[in-house]
């Protein structure tokens, strides 16, 4: 199944954005989005800690909802799924 | 209510005056510029679909909270000039208090929770700006 | 610093280019308009040397408190129609704090200090509206 | 010597403005202001309590400046001076 991951402002910078990508079943949203984030190594650990975690201040969203970071580990994702991540907002 | 995120500048006029609506006595216009803080430009960047619907909410709260008559939010996005608008926010109300909180409500909101993202560029290259409110704990706005 | 009694209308897109002045990267703009209670017209009366001076002595006061930028003030006078723009205030400043609390506090003292007048003119003839604070002491401002 | 009086709002329409009044020497604020007012009753009882007093809401200004209306029947005027009488200010 597909997902498409989204990253913004510095990690689209490092990453890209709109990445699709081939997710098995059952496979999470942190692994979905550390699968797309290994190619590069900056960018990849700009989003995760030592331990594979999201970094703190790391936002996630499924499908425009926001996930807690701590939940993203055991949420798997449906094909189709957009899911975005980013740094806090600055906007405004 | 008129949301909008877009590359293309704003009528501040046409705005006002889409905001003298039935009932109005006051509307308060919040323009954010681009500051010349020694940069060159600013980029502005969104998740679009996710912002505007964020700004949704936010005016209808706001429209909810203060009695507003009338919400017009656009943001930038895209490479703006010192001196650009980044952001317009035209409410009114009846009198102008509700009008001057409900404006402030919104801009803080935005500030808060919306995903957009700033970059400075300079001669260097560009910086990032920090937002005013770090999501720290990477809870849900709910559980915030 | 622009202070106007006038009775022809402002432009207030004119007015927020006027105050992207260096430094600034935020304009807040009030807009006091006429409101459809059910009136017909109406008319404004100013002392105006004095209402002009007095806001001049406003706007450096609250310049100097808010570290405001820019401050514009337009207060119009004679006959106005529902929706026309009664008082505009245009101020910028560094950061949205300071010009939202600077832009509020010109309207409130205006409200409170400057020598104008309203008359809302009905199909019966017309009523004075008194003032948001009763100057009750006759005490001048400095004791008040 | 001649004294301008401006009356505002309420009070010009029961009474007009800009009344160039001959004024004694020594003539006080309040005297000056009387002796305009006293032209229309509704205008005079609009400003002026049944002792004379200036109504405790009337504010009282001599060439752009306010004066206290207690003190304004003993200030004298000055040849050329702008007094101004209204009801409290309502614009905005």
């Amino acid at each position: 199944m597909n997902v498409n991951v989204k990253f913004f402002a510095r990690f689209r910078e490092l990453l890209g954005t709109d990445i699709v990508t081939e997710a098995r079943e059952g496979m999470t949203i942190a692994a979905v989005v550390s699968a797309a984030a290994k190619k590069n190594r900056e960018g990849y650990d700009a989003i995760f800690d030592q331990k594979g975690n999201f970094l703190e201040f790391v936002i996630v969203m499924q499908n425009g909802q926001r996930v807690e970071t701590a939940d993203a580990a055991a949420i798997p994702v449906a094909d189709g799924d957009v899911i975005a991540i980013f740094p806090p907002v600055a906007g405004g | 209510m008129t949301i909008n995120v877009q590359s293309g500048d704003v009528d501040i006029g046409a705005m006002v005056a889409a905001a003298k609506v039935p009932g109005a006595g006051a509307v308060v216009v919040f323009d954010g510029i681009v500051r010349d803080d020694a940069i060159l430009e600013m980029e502005v960047e969104a998740y679009e679909e996710v912002a505007v619907a964020e700004m949704k909410k936010i005016a209808a709260v706001a429209t909810e909270k203060f009695g507003l008559l009338h919400v017009a939010i656009v943001h930038r996005t895209g490479r703006l000039a010192i001196g650009e608008n980044i952001v317009v926010i035209v409410v009114s109300a009846s009198h102008r208090h509700a009008a001057y909180d409900g404006s402030r409500y919104i801009i803080d909101e935005i500030k808060h929770s919306v995903p957009l993202w700033k970059k400075e560029l300079t001669r260097d290259g560009g910086r990032w700006v920090d937002g005013e409110h770090a999501h720290g704990s990477g809870k849900p706005e709910s559980e915030r």
